[in-house]
């Protein structure tokens, strides 16, 4: 009984009842009229349309569960990570439960504030700009697997492994960010957000390269582009013991690809007032702060269907809990790097990239290379 | 050490040279005294390590060399423009670390005509210092590189701090 | 890039700063509260020199406006009041708009009145709600609960209205600190007493037949303040200046021979003169200001 | 990409106050750079000549917000100088552990500034929270945390409060300790190290002849501090050893004013321990003489020097003032030309720029 068939059968239900007193309805008015009403019934409850509904259901279930994540996730950022910083973090706004409704009075705040366009700025750039980068992270969400049962599919068989190559589509909408946010500098008409963006083209360039060899090491072992078979390939051995260079070098790139601390460029407050976001207010604004947390989650989620074995786990808990226990601590690893380490300039970014992660990442896939001709995956 | 007094300086050092030639202090002002003869008038010893010495408006600039190379007083420490009755009165505070010595150096100029030379050719840090003391005291100092305001708006058209100057109480 | 200088330990990369980040989660979250203070639940406790409202003794404080005068901000000013028990008197108000919180009011009171307390609290809607009158500052028990850093001596302080200068507390003071000056053309001596000598051994009190001499707390001052100099020729002896004093220093004395022929031959009353008692003064300038015929000069108080 | 001028100023996360750096940038590179200054010029100077010689000591705490003990200090030392009054020696004690203590707040807030420019956030709040035990240390002195108006002409302004040795001793062992722990935190990040070593060099010889005093300085090479070579009040006493760093780059900066941390905790401790009873405070005269007095004093910034010309009245004639990092920023094209946009953050926040005594 996978995500598409529970969808399926909801939608069903729900047409049926409310079939049968449009039908009712149908029957009572003149002719003409009921005529059309049965004909939208008929519509209403053919396979197509349920079908269809059904998907539109199952991605809007993952989107609320990333929802809820990335607002557990800034939480926990705030909340925990802030005990690094030796204070409360969120205390008063929903005091018993722990500061946790502190996130929602930010986003209220910011959805009260007036959304301004710079008089220079150039518009379409400056509309478009938020929308791809939001967007992309959303869609990027869609081809990852919760669980074994728990995917965005389109027909009911269990075997089925939802979106075919769902993991090389999944990196292709990671990597359409750093795109928007050189939109987003280039077209604010401000200095500091033009050097914002030009940084986050540059920074691009290092880390992609690197990332995309230890993901292809990971295609290498688990022999398909799909995450259900890179996840059901480490059903016995996780693919980050043995390739734990792989491992490490991506969690790198992650933190780089996400704009977190030590790569933070694009967004550097001290040099470049706020980066790339300098002109944006309001729900705007508010919308990147979000999608960056978002991509964190979608990060999290990336490493561990690659790295860290999906949803295997010891069994007593259901599969998406195991894969989003996981995400959890790569993102909780990331961040404790993310407040512990100060900035790195433009040009070192791109000697770590070259020089220390791109030599790794090779490693990484001569590594993977030598054990499929061994034959041990 | 006695101070000297005002009886001319020249024949006072001849008699007490030898027994006072280990004292810092003295040697700077003897040196002083054999380069810049006419132009160094009233020099004593203040206190422990700070010498003040009155010297010409046209000899600064050699002076400041002077000092800088010969006597190696590196550090200019400060330099303070102070308006009196009946004149402006540029003071140079130069340091000497290797010797720990402080020197004094005071020129006067006319009320009318505030200008002395720069010496932001001798030490670098006295370039700005010469500019804020141009922009609040009006002393022009001839051959700076860029004798501009610095503190006050560009276009300000009062040295504020000038006693005829009465801006705020 | 040149990385010849490896510091004790950066080689380890990101080690060591993430293990010091991580110890302090550990330690803030299950060993110690952390570090800060939930202000508004939490009370701040700041120490006793701390300088926030001021408090005002009203039977301390004699108006003599040498806070006023030493103010930099000019923030205080002195109010005439009319008190049920202490009768028409002038304190000082304070503008805390404009006020520093230096201090300086508080070190240069003669009679330690102004105080500070530790209330910080002190925001308003508006900036005339910011001027505390005398009577907010009031507060007579708070001088007594603090403990005073300057110095306080019990020293006898003469009263020249009932000195009739009998010259017995010359005599009667063993280290011969009180000297009997003759006042110019009023014919009798005042005795003026040493105060830095004094010893406060309460003889001269005693022997005092009209107890012109009583024993006060003086308390030290920090600073050296403006003495009033007396011009005789100028003085008309209108009294202006003994009305105006404070501390009451100034004494209004008859001249003997002075007294004009009225046109039905009798005698008008003698002219009168202003005499000092230095050792009362605290230089606060009044007189100074109050008197019309420039018979007190003050040096550096303002007109 | 063509050159431009950019503005790094007067609002600028990166200056800590009122100050404009404008740079001409290719790419990320610096080509040119132009410090401009007197945004917060409130013409002290002026300001000085109407008031008496005791009213002047709050506004000289207005100097340097960040180490205003030191300036009112100087000034108090300049007065004295001029009027020729003793000090006694308790007084003299009670400065100098109020000095020390100020030199580590301030060098706290430098730190604080420094790593959170750089981007480690965790660096500001931990010295912050560690500077509160300084500052609760002057606020029991003095009765204010940042502008304590302590110091007067003459001696201090009140008595150490009871314990006060216990507590200064208690907080220069904490102090140690947490010093410790900060060499984790940046010594040991490589990250840090990648963002200062080598980064805005100053020669030994460009250093000595711009004027650049103070922590810079010693990071050069120099073996100057006031403290030692030209000692003023009891410094002769207390034994220490200046830090210095043989090459001038931002780590060098660093390393300096941590181990002059270092110091100022020995110093405290002697100077408390030391500290006689006694007198702490003499009546200063209203009037001072005709005449100059001068004050020389290291700063936590550098060298501080006040010039007092005084005319008899109890007014000053003309006070001037040498402020350190007026001096320093007149220098600080020199360290910028060369390095990436990147590092502007780096090397202005390494000379501890404080603008209230930059434009008076």
């Amino acid at each position: 009984m996978n995500l598409f068939e529970f969808c399926y059968g909801l939608i069903h239900w729900l047409v049926d009842l409310v079939n049968n007193i449009w039908y009712r309805l149908g029957d009572w008015l003149p002719w003409w009229f009921g005529d059309f009403f049965t004909a939208v019934g008929d519509f209403a409850s053919s396979h197509g349309h349920i079908a269809v509904m059904a998907i539109l259901l199952e991605v809007l279930i993952i989107i609320i569960i990333a929802l809820i994540n990335v607002l557990n996730f800034i939480w926990l950022d705030r909340k925990y990570m802030g005990r690094m910083f030796d204070f409360y973090g969120p205390y008063y706004v929903g005091y018993r439960i722990g500061g946790w409704l502190q996130n929602l009075a930010d986003g209220m705040k910011l959805f009260v504030k007036e959304i301004i366009t710079p008089a220079k700025a150039d518009r379409i750039g400056f509309f478009l700009a938020p929308v791809i980068f939001v967007g992309s992270s959303f869609l990027a969400l869609a081809t990852i697997p919760l669980g074994r049962q728990f995917y965005v599919g389109t027909n009911a068989d269990p075997l089925s492994t939802g979106v075919e190559a769902s993991a090389l589509i999944a990196f292709a909408f990671f990597a359409i960010a750093p795109f928007s946010i050189l939109i987003a500098g280039w077209s604010s008409n401000n200095k500091y957000t033009l050097i914002g963006g030009m940084r986050s083209a540059a920074q691009m360039m290092s880390y992609e390269i690197p990332m995309l060899l230890t993901v292809a090491s990971v295609f290498l072992l688990a022999g398909s582009f799909g995450f259900m078979d890179i996840v059901d390939a480490q059903h016995d051995i996780w693919f980050g013991i043995p390739l734990f260079l792989g491992l490490v070098t991506f969690i790198v790139c992650l933190a780089a690809e996400v704009e977190i601390q030590p790569f933070d460029l694009p967004e550097a407050e001290a040099e470049l007032v706020e980066g790339w976001t300098t002109e944006y207010c309001g729900m705007r604004f508010g919308l990147f702060m979000m999608t960056s947390y978002l991509r964190g989650y979608i990060g999290g989620a990336l490493a561990t269907a690659l790295f860290l074995g999906g949803w295997h786990g010891p069994g007593f808990l259901p599969d998406p809990i195991w894969f989003l226990i996981k995400a959890y601590i790569v993102f909780v690893l990331i961040e404790w790097a993310r407040w512990s380490l100060p900035r790195v300039r433009v040009d070192q970014i791109l000697n770590i990239g070259w020089k220390r992660l791109l030599p790794m990442a090779i490693l990484n896939l001569m590594v993977a290379v030598l054990l499929k001709t061994a034959g041990w995956f | 050490m006695a101070a000297r007094g005002k009886g001319s300086p020249a024949e006072g050092m001849e008699r007490a040279l030898s027994k006072v030639d280990d004292v810092p202090e003295e040697r700077v002002i003897r040196a002083l005294l054999d380069n810049f003869p006419t132009a160094v008038t009233d020099f004593k010893k203040l206190s422990k390590g700070v010498v003040r010495a009155r010297i010409e408006r046209r000899d600064i600039h050699k002076a400041c060399l002077f000092v800088r190379d010969t006597l190696g007083f590196e550090h200019l420490s400060m330099i303070s423009a102070v308006e009196y009755d009946d004149r402006f009165e540029i003071v140079y505070h130069i340091a000497s670390w290797s010797q720990r010595l402080l020197l004094e150096l005071i020129t006067s100029t006319p009320k009318d005509d505030p200008s002395v030379d720069s010496v932001s050719s001798i030490w670098g840090g006295a370039n700005w210092q010469e500019r804020e003391s141009y922009d609040l005291m009006g002393i022009k100092f001839s051959n700076h590189p860029k004798l501009e305001r610095i503190l006050l708006p560009k276009d300000y058209l009062y040295h504020p701090l000038r006693k005829d100057f009465k801006g705020g109480d | 890039m040149a990385q010849k200088k490896k510091a004790k330990g950066s080689g380890g990369l990101i080690i060591r700063p993430m293990m010091r980040s991580g110890k302090q989660v550990v330690s803030s979250l299950f060993k110690g509260m952390p570090n800060t203070i939930l202000y508004p639940y939490q009370i701040l406790d700041l120490p006793p020199t701390y300088r926030g409202k001021h408090t005002l003794d009203f039977k301390r404080c004699i108006g003599c406006g040498n806070c006023v005068e030493i103010c930099p901000n000019d923030c205080m000013w002195l109010e005439k009041l009319d008190d049920p028990e202490l009768g028409k008197i002038e304190r000082p108000g304070v503008d805390m708009g404009r006020c520093l919180f230096c201090g300086f009011c508080v070190e240069v009171c003669p009679t330690v009145a102004l105080h500070h307390t530790v209330e910080f609290e002190l925001a308003d809607y508006r900036r005339d709600k910011l001027k505390y009158g005398p009577k907010d500052l009031r507060d007579d028990k708070f001088a007594d609960k603090v403990k005073e850093e300057r110095t306080k001596q019990r020293l006898p302080v003469l009263d020249m209205a009932k000195c009739t200068s009998c010259e017995k507390c010359a005599g009667a003071c063993p280290e011969m600190v009180i000297a009997m000056m003759p006042v110019e053309n009023v014919g009798r001596s005042k005795p003026e007493i040493n105060l830095s000598k004094c010893t406060g051994c309460e003889k001269c009190v005693i022997a005092c037949p009209e107890k012109a001499l009583e024993m006060k707390d003086i308390y030290e001052s920090y600073f050296e303040m403006p003495e009033p100099k007396f011009a005789l020729k100028n003085c008309t002896g209108c009294g202006a200046c003994a009305r105006a004093c404070p501390a009451d220093a100034i004494y209004m004395m008859e001249m003997p021979g002075t007294e004009k022929v009225l046109k039905d031959g009798k005698k008008g009353k003698p002219k009168k003169r202003a005499v000092f008692v230095l050792e009362k003064c605290v230089g606060c300038g009044r007189c100074f200001r109050a008197c019309k015929f420039e018979a007190i000069e003050m040096s550096g108080v303002r007109k | 990409m063509a050159e431009m001028w950019i503005n790094m100023g007067p609002q600028h996360p990166m200056t800590h106050g009122l100050w404009n750096l404008r740079v001409k940038v290719d790419g990320e590179t610096i080509v040119d750079a132009q410090p401009e200054v007197g945004y917060l010029h409130r013409g002290i100077e002026k300001l000085v000549e109407g008031r008496t010689y005791t009213q002047v000591i709050p506004i000289t705490d207005r100097l340097c917000y960040g180490s205003s003990l030191t300036w009112s200090h100087l000034y108090c030392l300049t007065a004295e100088n001029l009027m020729g009054v003793e000090v006694p020696p308790r007084a003299e004690y009670i400065r100098v552990a109020a000095i020390e203590m100020q030199r580590i707040a301030s060098h706290l807030m430098w730190l604080a500034a420094y790593a959170a420019d750089l981007g480690l956030m965790l660096g500001f709040i931990y010295t912050m929270r560690d500077r509160e035990i300084f500052i609760d240390l002057l606020q029991a002195m003095s009765g204010s945390r940042l502008t304590y108006n302590y110091p007067r002409i003459g001696g201090v302004a009140h008595d150490v409060p009871p314990n006060f040795e216990r507590d200064a001793l208690r907080a220069c062992s904490y102090m140690e300790k947490k010093l410790k722990e900060y060499e984790d935190l940046f010594d040991g990040s490589k990250v840090f190290m990648m963002r200062n070593v080598d980064v805005g060099l100053l020669k030994k010889e460009d250093a000595m002849n711009l004027g650049v005093t103070g922590p810079p300085l010693r990071a050069s090479g120099v073996k100057y501090d006031l403290r030692k070579d030209m000692p003023y009040s009891i410094y002769p006493e207390l034994n220490f050893e200046p830090a210095t760093h043989p090459d001038g780059d931002c780590y060098a900066r660093y390393k300096v004013r941590m181990d002059e941390m270092y110091t100022s905790c020995k110093l405290i401790r002697q100077a408390v321990q030391k500290m006689p009873k006694g007198k702490w405070r003499v009546v200063a005269p209203r009037n001072a003489p005709v005449g100059t007095g001068l004050g020389r004093v290291e700063d936590p910034r550098g060298e501080g020097v006040m010039y007092l010309v005084g005319d008899g009245s109890d007014r000053p004639y003309r006070l001037k003032i040498r402020s350190p990092i007026f001096v320093t920023v007149s220098a600080a094209p020199k360290m910028l030309i060369g390095y990436k946009l990147a590092d502007v953050v780096a090397i202005m926040g390494g000379l501890d720029m404080c603008i209230g005594e930059t434009d008076r």
